[in-house]
């Protein structure tokens, strides 16, 4: 625990050191603090996770009225972990990234606050100290989505929807939280624990689909999730992909924390609530990343599909738990972990890669991109390996994890009965159609923006990017790879995370060479070993060929039936990659369609111009937050003819009061 | 000893304000001395903790742990307040907007503001609290209508009338009070009122007559509650704030309401005592959940910042007022951080706003645009006191909503905290949506850029910037450390609940 | 002895009352300040009588002092603004006198009806005149929301103000003499500053009728 | 990994490395019977690949590495995934990785490479293809997972071969309904993947109807040679395991050499049986519409939920 403290004073350190010093040292130094914070974290947290060990930290001199509670446990531990793991590759990014985006202090001061509280909000132990740490990360994080404010005008928008439905969050966690701490008469978390199943299930069922809702929201859970689209792709890379990558990390957390350890005894129909929520997030979410062409936005949409997987895992594991059958409980939520560890990485290398393709490109539009892969290699194929990662390709870290949910699901199914099983497999279903349009969604990404031909001058002039933000996403993508390959190693710390939501029963698996075989489950994989065999047959097929074909390959224009062009205009573009799909979903995507055909004067058959555009806004958002926030405006302008300026209504309101003061009063 | 100090302190501002005509020396002088008044106030409350609460001058002057706490509240502010007023006064003379003499009268009412509002948080006597705040009325008006022009002179006007007429039923109220006091065999009519001295009346409020109580009580909240900017009668604040000067806005908006709530705390006390706690209990929330309504409502259509500004002190003290109806002690204390913490962010923000007029020359949101691109600081400042104001960690606001909130559930007003929770969501919208405005603004950033230093060559001045950044800091750390505050905030609360 | 004194009080308290709404009613200006400083003056005689009768100096000293503040100084303050105005009757109020006459009989019916079922209210004769006082204050904050000229909004506030003297010296036989003194200065200090404030506007925006003057709104 | 299972793969992966063409040979003749037609030769489609092996390799000069990796890498992913599948025996290579998810990731690392593969010429065409290959793969997502479910479901694993074995030992869960449901999905899902009719017809090389042959449109001699005979390979091993799932019968489970040559055989025949029924499908219905396809696919995920839903009726 007290490292933990060295490292917050490392962070602080580094960030007040950015207000002193200049320019050409404040990154540096900034970033190599915030490199060391990750690392003594990471240390720690690894150390608490192995040693299984919880300890504890309180204080009442911080915190007027109720001090600090501080607990930290393996499963804390982990997701400190996580991370810190993160940081330590969006540290190194920064060195080559701030020096290009943006010359403000701020952003370097604020970071290393964002990464503490980050780390704060796992280990916090008491209403109040959660609370307020889970309002420095909204807080810090807010005002980091807000750092291109000058260049960029979305970046206000995407603050104010940000920061209202975190708000609204905190603000459903809070009285969440108060329900919790009242029916038990506890505020420390450990307490709670003790004491929740004293609480009628009314209490119980409102205190938790409070902090779900709060929770699910900054995890971006559907329909929870309109800021995530806006904010995450309007911070700058390393930010969004600490956002994506870390923080949406805490809102599994807290509701993992909430159904799982804070109210102990649950009912089933909640997961099964949660689980829908979960299903619809992952749908919901890989149908908006396909048919966004924003190469950031379209990450963060997939942020929701990822989330919406975790959900569904937690979902089916509190079922599970419901039903007695702990062992398994155990299993899937060590998958869920597992996941998150998964996205995390890859979602990481996914962002810090856009970055990088900004970087040098100055574009994030798939439509205006293209052929990167011929000009920025290095760049585009640690984009590949995330997109892979994603697309849960084995042998990268996706598959790993998504094969160990879909284990999960498959053994809840069979343990489960009647509407919960039901249920899981509702939450199954979502979780294949999610992987298949996730799956196409970083075909599009990676086959629009790396082949084919650049689109416009920007990607026509695409430099790689500096060493350190290569080493960074090189060191990223070799950890999906590693991850992917020797899975074992990942779900045992899952599983030792996680043993403290379920401590009487263990679930034994093998983990042999980084596989994991399961006895209980009667199967198991080894990505190594499918590497090995897949290289040797691919090393086999390329000497078969080199030995009986020596042809030299021709290279010549691309067919065009019989055209020569050389147009890039021809080419097929993210949103015409993505219209079959959106037309099949179009009562969820509601795309708005616009044909204007404008004809020559002269005659109605001639035509002069045609535009065509497609847009597809977030469908939630428009039909309702919109209307809400239309509500209020249409409210505040009744209302503000009250206010008219007029002392005579005024002074009458006070005297209709006055009247009735005297009449009941007395 | 230490009162007399504290009242003398302001009188001598005002002899030097009348004696000489302004310049920054006197302005420095006179920020010098409301920083002694703060520093005199901690030293109080230190006394205070020690030794008890202590009288002054044959008991006219009375300070316990709550008085000590305003008069450092008061000083705080008073002193960032008068900080400012220098800038204020040197811009106001360069740009001959005003005349030496106007600024010399400014300076000299300010003065004299401050001394009131002192005045009335160590009186013994709640008739004194009385006529000192409504003195604060007279001393205020011409401060309201420092620019005399047509709206200037309208929002004076409204707040005279308005708040004579709230403060005059105070006054009624007081009179029941001293009506049950007299009932139970406090002296009338001597030289020295024992009858109407607070310790008097809470040593005795058990025996007090409850219904004239109530009855009395009614009339206090109503007319304090003008003076606080409560509903029904809260419509001078919006206009008389934005009206002002902006240090004399934040004197107004950052102690003036508190101090008037000050006194219904101390009334609260005694009717709590008198008639039982569940009266003071409905009447707050009724007029607690009406203003945060009122505060809401209004604030959706905002065009203009220190109306906006002045609406958030609207719902702040509505939420104090909830969190008073809570009554317990650690609501009372969460109470009293709040009032410190908003009297702060709120100064903060309206001198930020005094800056934005002297740079940008409007505080209308609409002609304000990408402040934060080409005034950093200023907008940095701004954007921030906003969070804080919203409640955010680590600001002290932050804690003392927290705390509020707590004690209003866990004494059975959840339903309360969760109106004023949707109700503080939608502020939270709204104000985010006007910063947006103002803080990062429509148009292209580049160009913002470039024309906003051609039109804009004034700079924020690092006279303001520095406090108030110092302010927003200091905002954080009581809202993070609870040593030494949190011991004089539970001892002044325990004078409330006893 | 007693009895003369209290007969006394009471026909000046209901002079009181009276006055104010002479005030309420008449729209030539003129009248109304002379209503007003007759009522200022029988006020002052309703603190001097009931000092008389309690043999309290303080209280026949609070007499003659609002004798003089409200029955002379007030008047004389207001008649300045007034000639300053050129002298015009006042315009139409938001709500015509015929109406206003008929609300006022109704809610000054509501202090006789509620005040007196307050405990003590009834242990004294003088206190049973309280409602009085409530209905003198009624009428002023009525004028205030009815009246639109300046001078009728500063003498529906004196009215106002006079009403809560009124029940000072009929509930608890008036203040102490700091608190009175510190009443009377403020009350007339709010006088004053209604007047330089009354002033300045009439110089710089004109004769304005206050219901029009709306340019600070929502 | 012992002699048998290391026999076993590298039978398996012969078996089909022969088969794959033949059988698509015989499903061309009987089509071309079937229409009336003399047709080719059987063995027309191993004539087929040597020439065009023998062709010259154009390439696209927008081309990237992509062009030249993703014909090996389709070929390699599908031959991993013969080499743990049990299709001639149960017997496991490293007793491992024969799950039915990790499958179908395998496989859909090679989908997704010509998917690529079609993009990265830049050509309209290119695009298209993967456009609409994607797009149906990714509907077709959920009912291939769920069916894998309802498969799974009484052998309580997804291991391939621990559900063959298992499915051996309780002959009566073959003729069960939510099996049968589950397999009818299957093989739709199947027909989606594998680019016939209905959802795709290989011959076509019409714009607007093609799918995956839009996507190779670009490739050439050995390329094209290689994705030829990778989507046959992948087609053919496809039809097997539905064989195995569906009819299991004949396939070694106790690592006996001759079970294992008699299982060649009767695998050789359950294919022709197979083959013949797809030709006759492919003959007698028409290609879908492509805004079709999901609802057919829609209805395959439909019979997937049913199987899971009806397996635990029963």
């Amino acid at each position: 625990m007290h490292l933990l403290f060295y490292s917050f004073l490392v962070g602080s350190i580094g960030s007040f050191a950015s207000l002193v010093l200049t320019k050409k040292y404040r990154n540096k130094f900034a970033s190599f603090c915030v490199v060391l914070e990750g690392l003594i974290c990471s240390y720690e947290s690894l150390s608490i996770i192995s040693s299984g060990k919880t300890t504890t930290f309180n204080s009442n001199q911080l915190l007027p009225f109720f001090g600090i509670r501080l607990s930290l446990d393996p499963l804390s531990a982990y997701f400190i972990l996580i991370t810190s793991l993160l940081a330590i590759a969006v540290g190194i990014y920064q060195l080559g990234y701030i020096r290009h985006s943006t010359k403000a202090k701020t952003p370097t001061f604020i970071y290393p606050f964002f990464f503490t509280s980050m780390v704060l909000v796992p280990i916090s132990n008491s209403v109040a100290t959660f609370m307020a740490s889970w309002e420095i990360m909204a807080i810090t994080s807010i005002l980091l989505v807000l750092t291109d404010h000058a260049k960029n005008n979305n970046s206000g928008h995407a603050t104010q929807w940000y920061a209202l439905m975190t708000h609204l969050g905190a603000a459903s966690i809070f009285i969440g939280f108060l329900i919790l701490s009242l029916g038990t008469k506890h505020q420390q978390f450990s307490s709670i624990v003790m004491s929740s199943s004293s609480l009628s299930t009314i209490e119980k069922s409102l205190a938790f689909f409070l902090l779900f809702i709060g929770f699910a929201s900054k995890a971006g859970a559907t329909p929870f999730h309109v800021w995530l689209p806006r904010a995450h792709p309007q911070a700058p890379s390393p930010v969004s992909a600490m956002m994506s990558g870390a923080m949406v990390n805490l809102g599994i957390y807290g509701i993992i924390k909430t159904g799982m350890t804070l109210i102990k005894v649950s009912e089933g129909w909640w997961w099964i609530v949660v689980i829908a929520i979960g299903t619809i997030s992952a749908i919901y979410g890989a149908l908006q990343c396909v048919t966004n062409s924003d190469i950031k936005k379209l990450l963060a949409y997939s942020t929701i599909d990822n989330v919406g997987l975790m959900i569904i895992g937690i979902g089916a594991s509190g079922l599970l738990a419901t039903a007695k059958d702990e062992k398994f409980a155990l299993f899937m939520i060590s998958g869920v972990l597992f996941q998150m560890l998964a996205h995390s990485i890859f979602k990481g290398l996914l962002f810090l890669s856009a970055g990088s393709i900004q970087y040098s490109t100055g574009s994030l539009n798939l439509d205006q991109l293209g052929g990167l892969l011929k000009k920025i290699p290095l760049t585009s194929t640690c984009l590949l390996i995330g997109a892979f990662s994603i697309s849960a390709l084995p042998p990268f870290s996706g598959f790993s994890s998504e094969w160990v949910l879909f284990e999960g699901l498959f053994r809840s199914i069979l343990h489960l009965s009647g509407v919960n099983r039901l249920a899981v497999l509702f939450g199954l279903s979502g979780f294949a159609l999610a992987s298949g349009l996730t799956a196409t969604a970083f075909v599009k990404t990676t086959g629009i923006g790396l082949l084919g031909v650049a689109r416009s001058s920007h990607a026509e002039t695409a430099k790689e990017v500096p060493p350190t933000m290569l080493f960074s996403t090189f060191l990223l993508a070799l950890s999906c790879l590693v991850i992917g390959i020797v899975p074992g190693y990942f779900l045992k710390l899952t599983m030792k995370s996680s043993q403290l939501l379920f401590p009487a029963k263990k679930l034994s698996p093998n983990f042999k060479y980084g596989s994991i075989d399961l006895p209980n489950l009667a199967t198991n994989i080894d990505p190594l070993l499918l590497l090995v065999l897949f290289t040797i047959a691919l090393l086999m097929i390329l000497l078969l060929l080199k030995a009986a074909i020596k042809r030299k390959v021709r290279i010549t224009n691309s067919w065009g039936c019989g055209n020569e062009y050389s147009n890039s205009k021809t080419q097929y573009t993210a949103t015409s990659f993505a219209e079959p799909l959106q037309r099949v979903f179009a009562d969820v995507i509601r795309p708005d369609q616009d044909l204007v055909v404008s004809h020559v004067e002269e005659s109605r058959f001639y035509v002069n111009n045609i535009t065509y555009s497609n847009l597809s806004q977030d469908s939630i958002e428009r039909f309702v937050y919109v209307p809400i926030k239309r509500a209020v405006t249409t409210w505040g302008k009744f209302a503000s003819q009250m206010q008219n300026g007029s002392t005579h209504r005024y002074l009458s309101l006070g005297f209709i009061v006055l009247l009735i003061v005297i009449l009941v009063l007395s | 000893m230490l009162i007399d100090l504290i009242l003398i302190l302001p009188l001598t501002s005002i002899l030097l304000s009348l004696l000489f005509r302004w310049s920054v020396v006197l302005g420095a002088t006179l920020a010098f001395f409301n920083l002694a008044l703060l520093i005199f106030g901690i030293v109080l409350a230190f006394n205070i903790e020690t030794t008890g609460p202590v009288t002054a001058i044959d008991a006219t002057f009375y300070a316990d742990s709550l008085s000590s706490f305003m008069v450092i509240v008061i000083g705080l502010i008073s002193f960032l307040s008068s900080l400012f007023s220098i800038r204020f006064s040197i811009k106001e003379l360069a740009k001959n907007q005003s005349t030496l003499l106007e600024i010399s009268r400014y300076t000299l009412l300010t003065q004299i503001f401050i001394f009131t509002m002192l005045f009335a948080v160590v009186s013994s006597s709640v008739a004194m609290i009385w006529v000192a705040v409504e003195a604060t009325t007279i001393a205020t008006t011409f401060l309201v209508g420092f620019r005399k022009n047509k709206k200037a002179l309208e929002a004076s006007w409204k707040y005279i009338i308005i708040c004579s007429v709230g403060v005059g039923l105070a006054f009624v109220g007081t009179l029941f009070f001293y009506f049950a006091s007299a009932h139970i065999g406090g002296p009338i009519s001597s030289s020295r009122p024992v009858s109407l001295d607070w310790t008097f009346l809470i040593k005795n409020s058990k025996k007090l007559n409850p219904q004239i109580i109530k009855f009395g009580f009614g009339f206090i909240l109503l007319g304090y509650g003008t003076k606080t900017g409560l509903a029904p009668m809260h419509s001078w604040l919006p206009d008389a704030h934005s009206q002002a000067p902006a240090p004399v806005s934040a004197l107004m908006s950052g102690v003036l309401i508190t101090v008037a709530f000050y006194t219904i705390l101390r009334f609260k006390a005694i009717t709590d005592i008198a008639v039982g706690r569940w009266f003071s209990q409905d009447l707050l929330i009724a007029v607690g959940l009406l203003s945060l309504l009122l505060a809401t409502s209004l604030l959706i259509t905002q065009k203009e910042i220190k109306r906006m500004l002045a609406y958030h002190s609207i719902e702040h003290m509505a939420l104090i007022a909830l969190g008073a109806a809570a009554g317990s002690e650690i609501a009372i204390a969460a109470v009293l951080l709040h009032i410190l913490g908003h009297g702060l962010v709120k100064a903060i923000l309206f001198i930020a706003s005094g800056e934005m007029l002297i740079t940008e020359g409007s505080t209308e949101i609409a002609k304000l645009k990408s402040l934060l691109t080409h005034k950093p600081l200023l907008g940095g400042i701004f954007g921030v006191g906003l969070l804080a104001l919203l409640g955010l960690p680590p600001f002290s606001l932050f804690t003392s909503e927290f705390a509020m909130m707590k004690s209003e559930i866990s004494v059975g007003l959840g339903w309360v905290v969760g109106i004023s929770l949707v109700l503080m969501a939608v502020i939270f919208g709204v104000v985010v949506s006007h910063a947006r405005h103002i803080l990062v603004g429509e148009s292209s950033g580049r160009q913002t850029l470039k024309t906003s230093k051609l039109s804009n060559p004034i700079r924020a001045s690092r006279l303001t910037t520095t406090p108030l950044v110092l302010g927003l800091i200091l905002s954080a750390a009581i809202g993070v450390v609870s040593w030494p505050l949190q011991t004089l905030l539970l001892s002044a609360a325990k004078v409330i609940s006893g | 002895m007693t009895t003369n004194y209290f007969s006394m009080t009471y026909l000046f308290s209901g002079t009181v009352l009276v006055c104010a709404i002479i005030a309420l009613w008449r729209k030539d200006i003129k009248a109304i300040i002379y209503s007003v400083a007759f009522h200022g003056v029988a006020l002052g005689i309703v603190g001097f009588s009931e000092g008389l009768s309690r043999h309290d100096l303080a209280l026949v000293q609070a007499g003659i002092e609002t004798f003089i503040l409200k029955g002379i100084v007030f008047p004389i303050l207001i008649f300045r603004i007034f000639n300053r105005s050129g002298g015009q009757r006042d315009v139409e109020p938001l709500i015509n006198t015929t109406a206003s006459m008929l609300y006022t009989s109704l809610f000054i019916g509501i202090p006789f009806f509620s005040i007196g079922r307050l405990p003590y209210i009834a242990s004294s004769p003088q206190s049973k005149l309280v409602p009085i006082g409530f209905a003198t204050l009624l009428v002023g904050f009525y004028i205030l929301i009815t009246r639109r000229r300046i001078i009728s909004q500063i003498v529906g506030l004196i009215i106002f103000e006079n009403g809560i003297s009124l029940i000072a010296f009929l509930l608890i036989s008036g203040l102490p003499l700091l608190v009175e003194l510190g009443e009377s200065l403020d009350v007339l200090l709010v006088v004053i500053v209604l007047r330089v404030l009354a002033i300045t506007i009439q110089s710089r925006i004109g004769n304005v009728d206050l219901a029009e003057m709306k340019e600070l709104h929502d | 990994m012992t002699v048998f299972s290391f026999t076993t793969s590298l039978l398996q992966l012969i078996f089909i490395l022969a088969c794959a063409p033949l059988l698509n040979g015989i499903m061309l003749k009987l089509k071309a019977r079937a229409e009336r037609r003399v047709g080719p030769p059987i063995f027309q489609t191993f004539f087929d690949l040597a020439k065009l092996f023998k062709k010259e390799r154009l390439r696209s000069q927008n081309a990237s590495i992509f062009s030249a990796l993703a014909p090996v890498v389709l070929i390699s992913s599908t031959v991993v995934v013969i080499i743990v599948s049990p299709i001639l025996s149960t017997q496991e290579l490293f007793k491992t990785s024969g799950d039915l998810f990790a499958i179908v990731f395998i496989l859909l690392v090679g989908s997704l490479m010509i998917a690529l593969l079609g993009l990265d010429p830049g050509t309209p065409f290119g695009g298209l293809g993967s456009s609409r290959a994607m797009t149906i793969s990714s509907l077709s997502e959920p009912a291939l997972l769920v069916s894998i479910v309802a498969i799974s479901i009484q052998a309580k694993s997804t291991n391939l071969s621990t559900i063959v074995s298992a499915n051996l030992s309780h002959p009566i869960w073959l003729v069960s309904p939510p099996h049968l449901l589950a397999i009818f999905a299957l093989l739709i899902v199947i027909f989606a993947e594998a680019g016939r009719i209905p959802v795709d017809n290989p011959a076509t090389h019409l714009e607007l109807t093609m799918i995956y042959e839009a996507m190779i449109l670009e490739s050439s001699g050995e390329d094209l040679a290689l994705i030829k005979l990778g989507e046959f390979m992948r087609f053919t091993l496809l039809l097997l395991i539905v064989a195995n799932l569906f009819f299991p019968f004949g396939i070694d489970t106790q690592a006996n050499w001759i079970q294992l040559i008699l299982s060649s055989g009767i695998s050789l025949i359950k294919l022709t049986i197979l083959g013949s029924l797809v030709t006759l499908l492919e003959v007698t219905q028409a290609k879908l519409r492509l805004f079709r396809v999901p609802e057919l696919l829609a209805g395959a995920f439909v019979l997937a939920v049913l199987a899971v839903i009806s397996e635990f009726v029963a």
